[in-house]
């Protein structure tokens, strides 16, 4: 068990199951030789050489395209999309091939790949480099959906999609990436796809959240608790599909409220799914409305980062929002 | 059939002339034995084709009826199928669009394989969920086509680089029309297998239309194969209705991706002489005079030709097969239309290598509350 | 005025506006010669020539970004994808570029067009022939989405749509292409994007839908009023984005109980939205917990296509099933 | 200038062969003025390429000393840039990339436009939402850039389109990098530009790199000028670093288009000099042995030694051009640190031509609750 950055812990997974399956082939714009740009494939090349690992020519088209042909002969391939932002050239494949192949074919062809993306803000990238698509794949049936938020999880759920045999769509809060520090499992390890995490325990309001949000909503938790006195419960979704519904209803029965943060612009984001499912199935045991923080419903910003992701500040006024309703 | 035979003067060949491989001499009184090619396997190529015609008529016949919703045809484009599936290995992979199904009973498919996918009944390998012309046939590695047109390519380099990785001896056939041509897969997939030497072949069948779009209206080029240059593959164009040219062309092809020499592009002129699909009226974009002067090359009556030439071909013959193979067509389609559509559960299989709860929890409700309420398909294919 | 179908409410609105302004541009794959491979545009190449209305090449990539271009220089261009279904290899275009261009240049250039796109299930087209992707364009600020389910609609929606500032998706509802007749009135026509339509005003439950669901909805509707004397409103949202928020509020709040319908996958579809926005504004109204009706969260089927997508039945059992909650 | 030069030899070039369009003789005594070109043109294009130096090395000091978050560097790539600026006429459109932003600055936009952007302030053009690098101005028809490499190529296209069609004497010039090449748009451009015969110049910058990757892993043709010939646009390849060449090439092009006869691909030779940009470090991926070489075929130093040879350039002329530039420079940059950043409420605006009520009411919840609480940025870009 050693400490390291959620960064390491994709690092760790990728080398850990390159070593466990040859199956196992790693490509993408820069992965080879420059390692990644944000350095997600430390050591891969010089490990496994070029066959294994190797930088592909600027096409995300391209890129899953040819994943998805290689995992259709039997690989693991785990292509690497550099932005998430870049990854809407691949969503013809994404969407009409990848998430349908084993459906479409009866189950005679199948499509065991991971997709690994840094998503959301953080870097100061502008419209294009820091936007959150996560809800155009939850609502693609046929694929799962990932996002750590811990460095043990990202190891944990990252080696659970690569020995899967669905496509996953593996996408890293690059806003985190160093950020966030924790413990990681030395060798084969691995956190089941599909149950959520309860990140704090509590009891007067549930906080639905993932990725780049976790810490956020924690800070704001630890506040609300320390200012106010409110015992606040978080949850981390980590897997986005399929939905652990039992344990956000779960939660949500206990606390009577719900506040659901996430980065991307909040109409028919991801959250609307949060709060229909509580809406749908738990709305009796609601003791104020549901709340949504989402990203504003524009482009991302340069200069107005700061303004336009949910941070501590935001998510606390929010909690006492939710709890101040009488 | 013997792989010794090479195009030298094709080889290679990556400029824009006019050139067009052909071999089959209409016009002449006789003919020799093509290099690597015996009697019987000429007699094999020419009942391929046959086989995919009498397929055509049958399909044509169910849909006009009513018994099928709809049917694609590839009527004009025999040679471009069997030509490029006789030089295949069974190990090879072949990554088809919708007009390509001639190769899967050529590759030994039992008919009912076809049958039942028209019908989209409970033993389509499809399980019912795609229209009809979406063939899938893993025993002969026949990939399932989505429907969108040039995804597919990608895959195909994809499954080419993976076979190469592994080192097993595979080569990738696929398939894409002049229209497709313009997709952003035919753009990656020729980059993806230029840069990797991926052992695969592009075939493009250049029926000259894109549904109504005249090919010299989808693309500028003076021809198709031109394109090869731009991603440092080896193009050739050859007469795809010639199945001679054809075969060689293919043959020469797939040996190049055997030896580790990289794709090559290989473009087959050809025309789709019936309508794009049973939902389209060629009449509102093109004349009758170009289809007649088309239908005179037809790729049957060539191959006939070139067995007569050889003295290889009777009437007697021609009879027969004609006859087995018309009867065949009618019995595996009654057969299929027999069977049961697939049940409401199935619906919910294959999303995932295993059901989700979530999912589990959707098909469960269905059944306990709509059972009761059967209903009946409406809705008619526009193209 | 005159009786027509949906289509022809289309084709109408195509010849109005063509006629008008001589910025309007009409391509696509099929759309001049063939004229469609629904026949939407009927006699408009022969109207306006080859130089306004005419047939591209087979990239959807290539007919959305070109008519990016012609809109940032001014022109008016309503290219169509021929199933919505394949509108994936220009994703990238409307989300990264058509979405975002008038926002990220500061507004320097702007983007004014509209795409039409047939969408969802009717005509046995199975999985490929059927989609519903309304809500991959619903989550992407800077797209207003806008979907009819009368003739009239079909053409006074769509002539606003050109003539608008902003870019458009223009989805409509094959199923009812043909099916559904009513009046059109002719020449000069508009009905503003924004405000939803009561399809049917009702006391006891409201129901949210839009295009196809739409008659759908109204024979569960008569019905259920026919059978149990329910009395149910049908609202017709029309435009998806912006969404007439206060329309959606003020029924719920009148009803007490609201049923969404949709064709698209469950799951982070464009009803989630709608539930989302009832469990945060008007959740004390609810007399019931919110149900939605949605395709299921699979491909779409082709020989089962009669149970995938939702009827007059299933709508039926869900509004006895909101009405029955006690 | 004149535009009546007109490059016999190369005209409509499409074959593969590896000739080069160059012009400045480098080891010559001598030169004679190029026709149509003036000594006065050639000191202008000089000073323009001075100019982009001179903005690069200031983006550099005010990045590393961290005044602004991020910079793009275009050295060594000066010669293209401000070659095939000059050739076009003020009413003529430019889809740039990132890179290219030295034609702005010749075509007359104030330095303040740049200055205003690197900083994100309340009066750049983009109203602080792009990264550096992503300018915008209309008064020069150079239009926005997203970051998204190769989605502006049809935009090229669809303008070229539009002005052909309204029948305006307009061209578009349009760029994208060998690794953009790949892009799906890229296929998307020429096969639209091709049938359409639109009034389009591509330009593209073969700079050796795609960030890491060399252009020979990028694509596998021989030159990336033959891609031309697959979609029927003549093309050619030009010494991109030899600013005379790059001039009458793109002159040549823009006036085949304004005849109407269509859209031409340019291959620009050059070379990324500085790293990818203020986040990448080369290094990791290339030697400094081949950056050296490179290095002594900067196009400032080569348009210097042909200015030599006219007998145009002195010692005094260099010093004094750069010192006034600089000076420019610090203080147009200084005075865009010091304005304000934009204000949260513009943040809404743009997205639709009028506010929708959701977003309106999501502004007035920002400002109402969150107005007393400022924030600072954080984060770093890595590429
Ligand atoms: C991406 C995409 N766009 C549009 C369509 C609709 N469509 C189906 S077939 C076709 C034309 C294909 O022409 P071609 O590639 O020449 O093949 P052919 O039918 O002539 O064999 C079109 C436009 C599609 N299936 N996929
Ligand atoms: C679609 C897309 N994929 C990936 C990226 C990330 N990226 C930014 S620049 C770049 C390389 C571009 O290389 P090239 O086209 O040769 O231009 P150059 O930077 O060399 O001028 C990449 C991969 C992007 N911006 N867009
Ligand atoms: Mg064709
Ligand atoms: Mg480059």
């Amino acid at each position: 068990m050693a400490t390291k950055t959620l960064l390491q812990g994709i690092n760790d997974a990728l080398h850990t199951e390159m070593g466990r399956d040859e199956r196992v082939l790693i490509f993408g714009e820069d992965v080879g030789l420059n390692e990644g740009v944000f350095r997600a494939t430390t050591d891969l090349q010089k490990e496994f050489g070029e066959e294994r690992v190797f930088s592909t020519p600027l096409t995300e088209t391209g890129i899953v395209g040819a994943a998805i042909g290689m995992a259709v002969y039997g690989l693991k391939p785990v292509p690497e999309i550099q932005f998430s932002d870049f990854i809407y050239p691949a969503f013809d494949q994404i969407v009409s091939e990848m998430a349908k192949f084993r459906y479409r074919s009866g189950g005679e062809y199948t499509c065991p790949m991971v997709i690994r993306t840094p998503y959301g803000g953080g870097i100061r990238g502008g419209l294009y480099h820091s936007q959150s698509p996560e809800a155009y794949f939850t609502h693609t049936p046929g694929l799962k959906v990932v996002i750590p938020s811990t460095p043990g999880d990202a190891k944990g759920l990252l080696a659970s999609a690569i020995r899967g045999e669905d496509p996953v769509i593996f996408m890293e809060p690059k806003k985190i990436y160093r950020a966030v520090k924790g413990d990681v499992p030395d060798g084969d390890y691995t956190v089941p796809i599909g149950p959520a995490r309860v990140a704090r325990e509590g009891t007067d309001l549930s906080i639905f959240c993932y990725g780049a949000m976790v810490p956020v909503c924690e800070m704001a938790a630890e506040k609300a608790q320390e200012k106010d006195g409110f015992n606040v419960e978080i949850i981390d979704l980590r897997t986005l599909y399929p939905i652990d519904e039992t344990a956000i209803l779960q939660s949500v029965r206990k606390t009577g409220r719900a506040l659901i943060v996430y980065e991307a612009p909040k109409t028919c984001g991801y959250g609307s799914e949060i709060a229909a499912i509580i809406a749908e199935q738990a709305v009796d045991s609601l003791e104020a409305p549901i709340k949504r923080i989402g990203g504003f419903d524009i482009p991302f910003p340069y200069t107005l980062e700061k303004i336009y992701v949910p941070d501590a500040i935001r998510v606390y006024l929010g909690i006492k929002d939710v709890l101040d309703y009488a | 059939m013997d792989r010794g035979l090479t195009l030298d003067k094709h080889k290679g060949n990556t400029s824009m002339s006019d050139n067009l491989l052909q071999v089959i001499q209409d016009n002449a009184k006789t003919a020799k034995l093509p290099p690597g090619l015996s009697e019987a396997d000429i007699k094999r190529m020419y009942e391929g084709m046959v086989m995919v015609r009498a397929y055509d008529e049958r399909q044509k016949k169910l849909q006009r009826s009513g018994r099928i919703g709809f049917c694609v045809t590839s009527t004009g484009e025999e040679a471009v199928q069997i030509g490029t599936a006789a030089a295949l290995e069974p190990a090879d992979w072949i990554y088809p669009y919708y007009r390509q199904y001639g190769m899967l009973m050529y590759r030994g498919a039992s008919l009912d394989v076809l049958a039942n996918h028209l019908f989209g009944n409970t033993t389509d390998l499809a399980k019912g969920r795609q229209m009809p012309a979406h063939y899938t046939h893993k025993e002969t590695n026949f990939v399932s086509f989505s429907s969108v047109i040039g995804t597919h390519l990608t895959h195909a380099v994809g499954t080419a680089m993976a076979a190469q990785y592994k080192g097993d001896d595979v080569v990738v056939a696929t398939y894409i029309g002049d229209g497709g041509t313009s997709s952003n897969d035919f753009h990656a997939a020729l980059t993806f297998a230029g840069v990797r030497k991926a052992p695969v072949v592009f075939f493009i069948v250049n029926n000259q239309y894109a549904i109504s779009l005249p090919v010299e209206k989808q693309c500028a080029a003076e021809s198709l194969h031109t394109k090869g240059a731009g991603y440092g593959i080896p193009a050739i164009r050859v007469d795809g209705n010639d199945i001679i040219a054809v075969y060689q062309a293919a043959q020469e092809a797939y040996a190049r991706a055997r030896r580790g020499e990289g794709p090559t592009l290989v473009e087959l002129l050809t025309y789709r002489a019936g309508p794009h699909s049973s939902s389209d009226d060629p009449s509102r974009y093109r004349s009758q005079e170009e289809m007649d002067e088309w239908n005179a090359k037809d790729p049957l009556e060539r191959c006939k030709r070139f067995m007569q030439q050889l003295g290889i071909w009777t009437e007697a013959y021609e009879t027969q097969l004609w006859e087995s193979i018309r009867e065949k067509m009618v019995e595996f389609t009654n057969a299929a239309e027999k069977i049961d559509e697939p049940s409401w559960e199935t619906m919910f299989d294959d999303v995932y290598a295993e059901l989700p709860d979530a999912l589990r929890r959707q098909r469960d409700e269905l059944i306990a509350t709509e059972s009761e309420f059967p209903r009946d398909n409406e809705g008619e294919f526009p193209l």
